[in-house]
């Protein structure tokens, strides 16, 4: 190993001095020909462990095909860094940085929690870079964003609609609310619970309680023991599993609504409770509309089966494909140039599109395009935040997920 | 490239404050601290809801916190330490730390809850512009550190830092040879509880947002750790301690594409059963650290001075 | 109400396997051992993966896992504790500390985070007096009422025991060096170990097997110990109880996700009027 | 000038003292001799703080001390030292002396940094006060060294220095030529007689009969937690209780 003298140590100073003043030099000399960074942060770890990998692989085939199609900006290629934001804000926020400052990329994807994309939030509007979030709540778009930030997901209060119309439709008269302490649950309730009075259903109960507690006896005792015809437990999958063991074994019969994060969990739910518990459990999660075409081509860039449901990676694939897009239509790897393009690209007028080689293709034509993506038709309002993306339903029958519906709020 | 690197320092400048002030705490007072994350995320917390909430500027909602987080652990000390011993203190602690967390969780009129607390404001932000504020940040929090050394260097030599040692190597000697054991520890306590919230508030400010996941019991090994590896009481071994153990943990981010078999569910899991099976190794074959405690060096030859 | 009450004694003879380990290793090694709850969580996995992935009946699974549990902590004691044993309690703490790290982490390392259950068919509950009650809680209550009886006879009636006793009785006497208090902490260690295993399959049973579940037990199992006066087996098992039904009655009348809270009070209110604890004697270091 | 009467202690079941009593005389070097578990170490833990009798009178120049903690006592001018030496291992000699000195506003952690002229004035005395004394009993070239180095004679000595510094009127010392080669025991009997001259007083528990028969006077001879009998050396040697009370105790 090389030793360092006292006379390296003080030329990486001075390069480090020297830095402020040749930073936007630097970022010049990005923009000539060399290939366009995008950071992708993804949880490979914790309790959104599960989503990460196919994520990633999305990401990774997306960008492939545009670079197989000739890249973008006359020829410049799409370079990945992916990287596992271990569902936490600080990683995120470390992450970020890392890809901000060390890659030099303009465009940040991925960001599935609602931690990684609060505490990556103000690191992006200062640099400048676009940030595109997976995550629900409601606080990651609202405030001044000046245009950097935007959802491929639905709001949490959206969620809260859908799931509440449903809850009318299927005529519970009383219901009690759980809801894991967590950022997109909690508007989640609030709109469930203040649907569900509007409606004239009876809300018996609704409590908040924290991860990682020893049991959850009393909670379920305190919500399931004034027998409301149903209870809507919004959680993630360790603390829904001891909650419903606690429920199927303490008796208590009201229906159990849920979100498929929790009672889905790419089967790791029936797998951990069992089947006769996890009975007659209905879920929710945002999906993509399986009957688009944008879908069904998503799924062929996959190699995965026709009736292979993917809930978040056609999101992934959607913001790298967006990226491409504005960047090629603002003709600029520079974000603060192409977010301003975003909603041209996603929302039209121009005519519709969901092959994104061939979206490229009329941008570089110079016609207008209306994207429409895997995972939602990739509508945006100004804030930032994402229409066109619906809730699917499903019922666990028989220790199997049965598909009952996809709605939009 | 050097960007990232001036941020990784900044992280452990304020990684090794809060180490400081776990030294101080544990490695000189003898007092272990298991609910340093809590007492951690309230300096944060306290610091970045006296700007939102309480309209104070960074300088002051600095201090307030020191002294918010300095009160807190004073009063942990006093409510333990009146009657009992170290066992009980170290499970009060854990508690209390735990305690803290979940007000910071469950709490969303204050604390916003799991949403956090995002837009904190940073000291010198007017001033300067936005491309060079790392390196601002970066001296800022460097001269935190350098201060909090020489703080606690100049507190060592003084004849309190000997109180501290004395009532840690045996708290029975300290009270018999006059000295008010119960009230050096609370000082101790209160002291390090001050440089928790300096911490906490350089934490806030360098990532502008917190939630309680930023301050899990990890932080608990972590902290431990750089005490070890740089010696028990000896400050400057705690900067480089916890360099070390920041290099690594930020390290072994780049260096995962060596093991690609392994899933970074794993790899997270490896890291920290490094950082535990290190912190045991060290207390066992190293229990002086890398660089020892001050000790007092008189000039031996020297003539007498005066006749007592 | 009643149901409440069932279910907090139902909670508190959950603690009281890992009260009764925390007690008996205080007593006798005289430090406050924070590994407890990762190695509890250890000992469910090690049990879930003799009875869920290799099919065998949950109850061989358990018997062996007790013992391989006792056995290894002997051996983390000779590797961790031991060279440190003369360094004060603090530095035994702060090991602890680590190893909980350790372990907890193992478990991590080869099971993920992903919540887990014993392959164990769980069953609707039945009714005494209106009190709803599952077969898994018989289990834990006979379980633990077999175990405390059977550490009572321990400790009264084997040469073993008494010496286990005699140490943690007088605390002022420090541990007599040699052959003879090596027996006895490995003793110590052995049974804390089958304790620690058998509570951390109870524990798995009750709820979800996750890397955090014993863990999460760590304040109220150290707070029924301190209640019941660390150092007395007798004091554990109530400490537990008490523990239990207060922090499951309190949910009542407090939001329950600050239940962890009331753990932490009982500590204050015993350090503030009864130091020794419930069950425990007055006594002085050194 | 420290009286103690009647005094009972219980641990648990165990009744270490019961109805123990002695009378310290201001410029003398007053004995305890006992066989082993007759409470001796017990009643130094309850004169010097550490914990409060369960009944009984102790006074300290007319005032009672019962359960005054041990850092009020330093300050009432009464010192200990302990059976087994308890030197601040990990703080030199000098420190272990620097400690000792009473009234230092360095002591206050904001001192050092407001008044700091103050603090180094002081400091400066205390660091003479502690070289005379540690000159004085030939430890001042070991001064730089982590106290637990020293050999079990010297730890003995620096305790004793370290009582001085806090200008006691009584020293109660706990065995001190315990575990001490017989060369430095006789120079610790030299330093204690000599002290003793200067007007410091002394209780002493000992074993070793050379040094009670050379230096105490009066003995008090404890047994089973109580008083047997006091008086000169040959007065107590002459008791046949106490030849019992020591015989008894081997022949158990």
């Amino acid at each position: 190993m090389k030793k360092f003298t006292r006379r390296d140590v003080l030329r990486t100073l001075g390069a480090a001095a020297a830095t402020p003043l040749s930073a936007p030099f630097l970022n010049l000399a990005h923009a000539q020909g060399a290939n366009i960074p995008i950071g992708v942060a993804l949880p490979m770890t914790g309790n959104a462990g599960a989503y990460g990998p196919d994520m990633g692989e999305a990401a990774r085939r997306t960008a492939d095909l545009i670079n197989k199609a000739g890249g973008i900006l006359g020829g410049r290629k799409l370079e990945l860094f992916i990287e596992d934001s271990e569902s936490s804000a600080s990683v995120a926020a470390n992450l970020t940085q890392k890809f901000i400052n060390v890659h030099k990329a303009q465009s940040l994807v991925g960001y599935w929690g609602t931690p990684e994309g609060m505490s990556s939030r103000p690191i992006a509007i200062q640099n400048k870079v676009v940030l595109m979030v997976s995550s629900a709540a409601n606080a990651i778009t609202e405030g001044d964003t000046q245009g950097y930030i935007w959802r491929f997901q639905m709001r949490a209060t959206d969620w809260g609609i859908v799931i509440s119309r449903a809850a009318e439709r299927l005529g519970f008269k009383s219901v009690g609310v759980m809801g894991l302490q967590n950022a997109f649950v909690l508007p989640i309730m609030k709109v469930f619970e203040e649907r569900m009075q509007a409606a004239g259903r009876k809300v018996v109960d609704s409590l908040v309680y924290n991860p990682e507690q020893p049991s959850y006896r009393a909670e379920v005792q305190r919500v399931f023991g004034k027998k409301p015809e149903a209870v809507f437990c919004f959680g993630l999958l360790p603390d829904f599993v001891s909650i419903m063991r606690e429920v199927y074994r303490g008796g208590f019969d009201s229906k159990v609504v849920s979100l498929s994060i929790a009672a889905d969990a790419e089967g790791k739910f029936i797998q951990g409770v069992g089947a006769q518990a996890a009975e007659g459990i209905r879920h929710f999660q945002p999906m993509p509309d399986v009957a688009a075409p944008g879908y069904k081509r998503f799924l062929k860039l996959m190699g995965a089966p026709a009736d292979r449901i993917f809930l978040f990676p056609p999101n992934t694939h959607d913001q790298i494909a967006i990226t491409a897009l504005a960047m090629e239509k603002a003709k600029s790897p520079m974000a603060a140039d192409w977010s301003k393009q975003i909603m041209a690209v996603g929302n039209g007028p121009g005519e519709q599109v969901d092959d994104i080689v061939e979206a490229l293709k009329m941008v570089r034509a110079g016609k207008n395009v209306n994207f429409q993506g895997a995972g939602s038709t990739c509508d945006f309002t100004a804030s930032g935040d994402q229409l066109g993306r619906g809730m699917g339903q499903w019922v666990i029958q028989g220790g199997k997920q049965v598909f009952v519906e996809y709605a939009k709020p | 490239m050097i960007s990232f690197i001036i941020l990784m320092s900044i992280v452990i400048c304020f990684s090794a404050v809060l180490a400081l002030a776990l030294n101080f705490q544990w490695g000189s007072g003898g007092m272990v601290n298991f609910g340093l994350a809590g007492f951690y995320a309230l300096g944060a917390y306290a610091c970045a809801l006296l700007m939102l909430k309480g309209g104070f500027n960074t300088f002051f909602a600095t201090l307030g916190a020191m002294a918010i987080v300095a009160v807190a652990c004073g009063l942990v000390a006093i409510v333990t330490l009146r009657v009992t011993e170290e066992d009980y203190f170290a499970i009060v602690t854990l508690g209390v730390g735990e305690m803290l967390r979940l007000v910071a969780l469950n709490e969303d009129w204050l604390t916003k809850g799991a949403l956090g607390l995002s837009g904190i404001e940073r000291p010198f932000n007017d001033w300067v512009a936005p491309t060079s504020y790392s390196y601002v940040m970066l001296g800022f929090c460097a001269l935190m550190v350098a201060a909090t050394v020489w703080f606690l260097n100049k507190l060592a030599r003084s004849p309190f830092g000997r109180v501290v040692r004395a009532v840690r190597e045996d708290d029975v000697v300290a009270a018999t040879l006059g000295k008010h054991v119960l009230w050096a520890r609370i000082r101790i306590f209160a002291i390090g509880g001050a440089l928790i919230g300096l911490a906490g508030s350089l934490h806030a400010f360098y990532y502008q947002y917190i939630d309680p996941t930023q301050f899990s019991n990890i932080v608990i090994a972590y902290a431990f750790m750089a005490v070890i590896a740089g010696g028990r009481g000896a400050y400057l071994g705690t900067i480089l301690g916890a360099s070390i153990v920041m290099v690594l943990l930020e390290g072994s981010r780049f260096a995962k594409d060596l093991i690609p078999s392994l899933s970074s569910d794993q790899l997270a899991a490896i890291r920290i059963i490094i950082i535990g099976v290190g912190l045991i190794a060290l207390l066992i074959y190293r229990p002086q650290g890398f660089l020892r405690e001050y000790r007092l060096q008189a000039n031996l030859s020297g003539s007498k001075q005066q006749s007592p | 109400m009643l149901q409440t009450l069932f279910n907090g004694f139902v909670t508190g003879i959950t603690m009281t396997l890992p009260a009764l380990a925390v007690t008996l290793l205080f007593g006798v090694l005289k430090f406050a051992n924070f590994a407890i709850g990762a190695m509890m969580t250890v000992a469910a996995y090690m049990a879930f993966a003799l009875n869920a992935q290799l099919g065998w009946p949950l109850l061989p699974s358990t018997i062996v896992v007790a013992i391989v549990c006792g056995l290894l902590c002997i051996a983390v004691d000779v590797v961790t504790f031991k060279p440190l044993r003369d360094r004060g309690s603090i530095t035994l703490m702060v090991a602890s500390l680590g190893l909980g790290f350790v372990l907890e982490n193992i478990a991590r390392l080869f099971y993920g985070n992903s919540a887990r259950s014993f392959a164990i068919e769980i069953a609707r509950p039945f009714r005494v007096m209106d009190i709803r009650m599952n077969k898994e809680q018989m289990i834990t209550i006979v379980v633990s009422t077999v175990a405390m009886l059977a550490m009572y006879f321990l400790l009264t009636r084997t040469p073993v025991g008494r010496a286990m006793r005699a140490v943690a009785d007088n605390p002022s006497l420090a541990l007599v060096r040699g052959i003879e208090s090596g027996r006895i902490i490995r003793w110590t260690w052995f049974i804390a170990g089958v304790l620690l295993a058998v509570g951390g399959v109870l524990i798995g049973m009750d709820r979800a097997i996750e890397p955090p579940m014993g863990s999460s037990y760590l304040i109220a199992v150290f707070a029924a110990a301190i209640f019941g006066g660390l150092g007395s087996p007798l004091g554990a098992f109530l400490g537990a109880l008490a523990i239990g039904i207060v922090s499951e009655m309190a949910t009542l009348v407090i939001p329950p996700n600050y239940r962890i809270g009331i753990p932490l009070c009982v500590i204050a209110l015993v350090l503030i009027f009864r130091p020794q604890g419930l069950m425990g004697q007055a006594h002085i270091r050194r | 000038m420290l009286t103690v009467k009647d005094v009972a202690k219980s641990f648990g079941g165990f009744r270490a003292l019961n109805g123990c009593g002695l009378e310290v005389r201001p410029g003398t070097i007053t004995g305890i001799i006992g066989p082993n578990g007759a409470g001796k170490s017990t009643l130094f833990n309850i004169i010097g703080g550490l914990f409060p009798p369960d009944q009984g009178v102790v006074e300290l120049e007319g005032r009672s001390i019962a359960g005054v903690r041990p850092d009020k006592l330093a300050g009432l001018g009464l010192v200990r030292t302990f059976q087994i030496s308890r030197e601040l291992g990990e703080l030199t000699v000098l420190e272990n002396m620097l400690l000792a000195g009473q009234g230092q506003s360095g002591e206050q952690a904001w001192a050092n940094f407001l008044r700091w002229g103050l603090v180094r004035e002081q400091e400066a005395r205390t660091l003479a006060k502690a070289r005379a004394l540690l000159e004085r009993v030939d430890l001042w070239h070991l001064a730089n060294d982590p106290a637990r180095n020293l050999s079990g004679g010297q730890k003995k000595l620096l305790e004793i220095s370290r009582a001085l510094m806090l200008d006691p009127k009584i020293i109660l010392l706990d065995e001190p030529t315990a575990g001490v080669s017989p060369l430095m025991s006789r120079a610790l009997t030299k330093a204690i007689s000599t002290l003793r001259d200067d007007g410091i007083t002394f209780a002493i528990i000992e074993h070793d009969m050379d040094m009670i028969a050379e230096i105490c006077n009066p003995i008090y001879v404890l047994a089973e937690g109580r008083t047997l009998t006091s008086g000169s050396f040959a007065e107590v040697t002459a008791n046949e209780d106490v030849m019992k009370a020591y015989l008894g105790k081997v022949a158990a």
